[in-house]
């Protein structure tokens, strides 16, 4: 049993390793419902105005890049896909692969991240950000509920863009913890962890891109 | 008067005395105590803004300060109390000192996340304080936009921010209980033998968790649309105003029940103690705190029957505001029929237990009034809505807390108190809570709008009666803060069960050692089993006459 | 004793007794609850009350007849309660169909009326006794709330949309208007005074002055001014919908929606005219945000309103 | 209880699902279906986002806790948006005419 040899990650206020695994595990999933709930509040503004303003909202769209959005969804899925195999090569104590597999997903949160701010600049540079620079040339008509879109692209993607940071500091630490031998089989929660939180930040892109870049397309 | 008990050897507070020691925390008794200083501090600095507040309405014209003035006293009056005194009163000072020992456990499951909760929540009361002490703040604690938005002129967003990163320290408190709750129960401590203390604070989590966030996102966008002029409920772009009233009430509803249920947790506590045996309808009392967590997020719309959403959704906001009053109902009816055949005792956390439940009652049947949307129309945004909301919050809440605090306080400082002064200052307490809100409700419905400067001469007579009331009840307030402060000192060692209570926190030491308990308890029993304590442990009681 | 209180606003609308009435039942059933708790509190920490240091109570556990009494009880009083309410809340929120309509254009810190015939008041309302009368409102810019106690309305006044709030004066005298809506610096001076009137003297005060003929007139001139009459015309010639008898009439869109013309509708025409194309029409019409104050989009409604003249056109 | 741990074999067949989605997603909405884009575009999202949820965050071999944060997170957010929608909707069925 774990008392007899006491294992250096269990803290004091935990009975086993077993235990503090389930809480800290459980600890994360509440956290994540906060955060649906954070994301939830811009859902439900994004939901109204685009059933309140159809067309601008498809006018604006048409200003997004599908194709950088596209390739972005593909970059998001595939660092999940080495996150999971990252906690897989965790779960079986395989250190090298673990290590590797961190470094890539990482690697591709930051290319996320450098396509995205690709776009920020093409959008900066149409005079698309909302504020009084404010400029709609294609359908003047909609200049302001074309408004409305911009704020919350920018926002909910600005948002996600902040959860891609984070995840990608947690993931530097977790490498760091890895390569020190911190993580083993028989410890190997922090990477569980940080892996739900990674999967969440893929989720909640899974659902913005068919959202802002997806809408009125055929037109 | 046989005075024998002695002070433990050894307890979380002479465990070390530096402030490093206090600062650098993790036990959960001792962040506990850091949340009293700051949601003490922050009652007062509320409290003051009330007294301005009412010394203001004496006279009808409005000559003691400006309106400007005016308007920010009452804006920083709710901010204040309820984003940094409400909220976190009774979870984060009783609830973090008690939820572990309640369930036999060491600590919270993550006690540097929870020492970390007391610095998030002392920085967003800093970003606060300063929105404050530069200027102040004019939108009302509800910062409604367009107002909050394109109009108010005042620090705006440093006080966003403020209740923003406050916000993050609610929901890791009720990320922790709710960890805590699962998975660091004692060996035996089943979910049905839990107090109802822990039954409430595991309801007020699931609020804390779930609606946080959205009035977290939605002062944010607050924020953006001052700061950088992005639409979002501005009608300049298309935007709906109504739209923030939406997502901030879908927060500050349940945001009552954050409030209250904690409450509700303690009354159970104080009923049982009081009249020693158990809460009647134990498992109706603990689901009736789940039912208010779940209905609580479904009835935000009553703060809006006439804001301009559709006549539809009044309606069902309305009939689902009726629904959260029947689990409300049922724990009144509960707590009064476990007085029957009780061993009712008058000691003062009983004294203001009693003076919950009747205030209480007048606070929730009031409501009914509010959730009746043909009535509504013309009492809401009048001051029959803040005498309700004060019946819930200061005489609901604020009573409890101060029961709460009684009937702990010598487990938290291992002394006693002065019985008689406590007492005295409870009575003093509900006879001012009475004069300053009752004739609010009466204002309220000859039609006195709420945050007004000014108002007509004939409101002036229950005008002046309510601000004699609040200088009653301000002295009330002071009494307790001084001799728990001379206890600390003066007062007798308690020992470790003076009530004669059972429960897991009187079965270790007062104060308790660092770690709770000198050995995990094992739990056998069902919570408030006085039967079987005093058949097997006659020397439960203390032998005073 | 209680001479100097008040306990009711005056009841001055047709709408006051029904909400009094709802008032007092309420009041009955608070009384009744609160004084049978605090009564069982009290009696019961009395009479229980503990005799010896050492006694306990009697454990008992609970009763799931009670427990099932004290909340279907409740339930069913608070159905009756929402049921009354809801009434009241549907005869509050549904206006006659012959209404006299007055337009409030509110903003800090002040209430703008205007009658339809032209008179334009400030933070004062004449309106006559005996006739259902309906205010059309909003805001310049944030949110504020007509409220009048001794009627007992009150609805929110919002910038960019329309709402509206309905009573029936019943007895003449002057009474409070307030902002009940926290709207600045200034909100607890936005107050006004409600004078009903006997309908003589109510005439007497229309006829007393409306220098600058009725609200739709002024229309009229704002629409010929604007060059609107280019575009639309009576005779189905022109680039934009024929206006004569459209108001209250049920149109389709271009995207095959149904909608009824309402003051929103006009509205939202002007102020963004792409929105919501009328079907068979270009959306050529430019925006006229920012060209017209809110009180002028008024006058430019009332204009459409008044259109209804021509012959066979099927009115409501 | 033992970590399940889960085959390669099925990450790599839920990413190459999420791929074949994320193509149709694409390719659906350049044809003009009416509402049926919104309700593909977020069906199949909603089919990604499971998997994701199952499979790479291991509830599919999670304990009832975890299922039931993860219904509850739905489920509220449900609340969120059923009930602000049940406003907007339901407003225009009365107009202040």
């Amino acid at each position: 049993m774990s008392e007899l040899i006491q294992h250096p990650a269990l803290a004091h206020h935990f009975d086993s390793l077993e235990q503090q695994k389930e809480a800290s595990t459980l600890g994360m999933w509440v956290f994540l419902v906060t955060e649906v709930l954070f994301f939830g509040g811009l859902f439900a503004t994004y939901l109204i105005y685009r059933n309140w303003y159809p067309d601008a909202f498809a006018a604006a769209s048409h200003e997004l890049d599908v194709t950088l959005g596209t390739i972005n969804t593909v970059v998001l899925i595939t660092s999940s896909l080495t996150m999971a195999l990252a906690v897989h090569a965790a779960q079986l104590g395989q250190r090298r692969l673990l290590l590797i597999f961190l470094v890539a997903t990482m690697t591709l949160g930051a290319v996320f991240l450098g396509i995205k701010s690709v776009e920020y600049y093409h959008k900066f540079a149409e005079h698309l950000i909302p504020g009084p620079g404010f400029q709609f040339e294609k359908e003047p008509v909609h200049v302001r509920h074309a408004q409305l879109f911009f704020s919350l692209y920018f926002v909910m993607t600005g948002l996600h863009a902040l959860h891609m940071v984070i995840g990608i500091g947690i993931m530097f630490v977790m490498w760091w913890w890895s390569w020190r031998g911190t993580i083993t089989a028989e410890y190997y929660s922090p990477i569980e962890i940080s892996g739900l939180y990674w999967h969440f930040v893929d989720i909640v892109w899974i659902f913005l891109f068919p959202l802002l870049y997806l809408i009125g397309r055929h037109a | 008067m046989a005075s024998t008990a002695l002070l433990p050897r050894r307890h979380y507070l002479n465990d070390g005395y530096g402030v490093k020691s206090w600062l650098l925390t993790r036990d959960h008794k001792r962040i506990g105590l850091l949340y009293l200083a700051g949601v003490t501090f922050f009652f007062f600095v509320g409290g003051a803004f009330a007294v301005l507040i009412r010394l203001e309405l004496t006279t009808p014209v409005g000559d003691l300060v400006t309106d400007e003035t005016y308007n920010k006293l009452f804006t920083m009056h709710g901010v204040m109390m309820v984003f940094f005194f409400l909220i976190p009163a009774i979870p984060s000072v009783l609830g973090n000192f008690l939820v572990p020992i309640m369930i036999g456990a060491k600590d919270l499951a993550f006690p540097k996340l929870n020492l970390a909760s007391w610095y998030i929540y002392m920085i967003g009361a800093l970003f606060t304080m300063y929105a404050i002490v530069t200027g102040g703040l004019d939108t009302g604690w509800t910062f409604y936009t367009p107002f909050s938005t394109v109009s108010s002129t005042s620090n705006v967003i440093p006080a966003a921010l403020g209740i923003f990163i406050t916000g993050f320290s609610s929901i890791l408190t009720g990320l922790n209980f709710i960890v805590t709750i699962h998975r660091m129960r004692a060996p035996g401590m089943t979910w049905f033998r839990l107090p109802l203390f822990i039954w409430s604070h595991y309801a007020t989590s699931l609020i804390m968790v779930l609606g946080t966030p959205v009035i977290a996102i939605t002062i944010l966008l607050v924020a953006a649309e001052r700061l950088f002029h992005f639409g979002f409920f501005d009608p300049a772009v298309g935007g709906d105003p109504v739209l923030f009233q939406h997502l901030f009430w879908f927060y500050s509803h349940p945001a009552v029940y954050i409030m209250i249920l904690p409450a509700m947790g303690v009354i159970s506590e104080l009923v049982a103690a009081f009249c020693r045996k158990p809460v009647f309808g134990y498992s109706f009392v603990a689901f009736a705190s789940l039912a208010i967590a779940v209905l609580g997020f479904l009835v935000w719309g009553h703060h809006m029957f006439v804001a301009g959403q559709s006549v539809y959704a009044a309606l069902i906001f309305s009939i689902l505001s009726f629904l959260v009053a029947i689990p409300s109902a049922v724990k009144v009816f509960n707590w009064t029929a476990t007085m029957y055949k009780g061993s009712v005792s008058w000691e003062t956390p009983m004294l203001y237990a009693i003076g919950f439940i009747g205030l209480f009652t007048i606070g929730g049947l009031t409501g009914l009034f509010l959730a009746s949307v043909g009535l509504d129309v013309h009492v809401t945004d009048t001051y029959f809505i803040i005498a309700h909301f004060h019946y819930i919050m200061v005489g609901g809440t604020i009573m409890a807390y101060l029961g709460g605090l009684h009937y702990w306080w010598p487990k938290i400082s291992g002394r006693l108190y002065n019985e008689w002064l406590a007492k005295f200052s409870a009575l003093v307490i509900f006879l001012g809570f009475n004069l300053t809100f009752f004739p609010q409700f009466i204002l309220g419905y000859l039609g006195m709008p709420r945050r007004y400067h000014a108002y007509p001469p004939e409101f002036q007579v229950l005008n002046v009666l309510s601000s004699a009331g609040a200088s009653i009840l301000g002295v009330g307030y002071l009494i307790p803060m001084a001799y728990l402060m001379w206890s600390l000192r003066y007062g007798r060692a308690a020992g470790p069960n003076p009530w004669g209570a059972v429960g897991l926190e009187w079965t270790t030491t007062s104060p308790p050692p660092t770690e709770n308990f000198t050995e995990t308890p094992e739990v056998t029993w069902d919570a408030y089993d006085y039967q079987s304590t005093v058949d097997s442990r006659q020397s439960t009681f203390p032998a005073e006459s | 004793m209680w001479t100097g209180i008040p306990l009711f606003p005056e009841r001055a609308s047709t709408m006051a007794g029904r909400v009094d009435a709802l008032y007092l039942f309420l009041i009955v059933v608070a009384v009744f609850f609160s004084a049978l708790i605090a009564g069982l509190i009290v009696y019961f920490a009395i009479k229980y009350r503990r005799r010896a240091p050492d006694s306990i109570g009697t454990g008992i556990h609970g009763s799931m007849l009670l427990e099932i009494t004290w909340s279907v009880i409740p339930l069913l009083i608070t159905m009756v309660i929402f049921v009354w309410g809801a009434s009241v809340f549907f005869a509050m929120s549904r206006p006659p169909d012959e209404t006299l309509n007055i337009y409030v254009v509110a903003k800090q810190w002040m209430w703008k009326f205007q009658h339809l015939d032209g008179q334009r008041e400030i933070n004062e309302l004449h309106v006559p006794i005996g006739r259902p009368v309906k205010m059309i409102m909003t805001s310049e810019d944030v949110i504020h709330d007509f409220f009048v106690p001794a009627f007992r309305v009150k609805a929110d006044v919002l910038p960019g949309r329309y709402t509206s709030v309905w009573f029936q004066p019943t007895k003449p005298g002057r009474y409070h208007l307030f902002c009940a809506e926290y709207c600045g610096t200034r909100h607890s001076g936005m107050v006004g005074q409600v004078v009903v009137m006997d309908p003589s003297e109510y005439q007497t005060w229309l006829s007393g002055g409306a220098p600058e003929g009725s609200l739709a007139s002024a229309g009229a001139k704002l629409f010929a001014d604007l060059a609107c009459n280019t575009c639309h015309r009576p005779d189905a010639q022109g680039r934009g919908p024929v206006l004569e008898g459209l108001f209250g009439k049920t149109v389709t869109l271009q995207n095959g929606e149904m909608l009824v013309v309402d003051e929103a509708y006009v509205r939202e025409s002007i102020l963004m005219p792409s929105a919501k194309i009328a079907s068979g029409f270009q959306p050529i019409m430019p925006t006229f945000q920012g060209l017209v104050t809110e009180e002028q989009l008024l006058e430019l409604i009332e204009y459409v309103k008044s259109l209804q003249a021509l012959p066979q056109v099927q009115t409501r | 209880m033992p970590d399940h741990i889960v085959p390669k074999r099925i990450y790599y067949t839920i990413f190459a699902i999420l791929m074949l989605c994320t193509y149709l997603t694409v390719q659906i909405a350049f044809f003009d279906l009416g509402v049926l884009n919104a309700v593909a575009a977020l069906t199949i999202a909603v089919i990604k986002a499971t998997l994701v949820v199952l499979f790479f965050m291991h509830v599919k071999y999670g304990t009832r806790l975890t299922w039931a944060v993860v219904v509850g997170s739905v489920f509220w957010l449900g609340i969120l948006l059923a009930l602000t929608m049940g406003d907007y909707l339901t407003r225009v069925w009365r107009t202040y005419g």
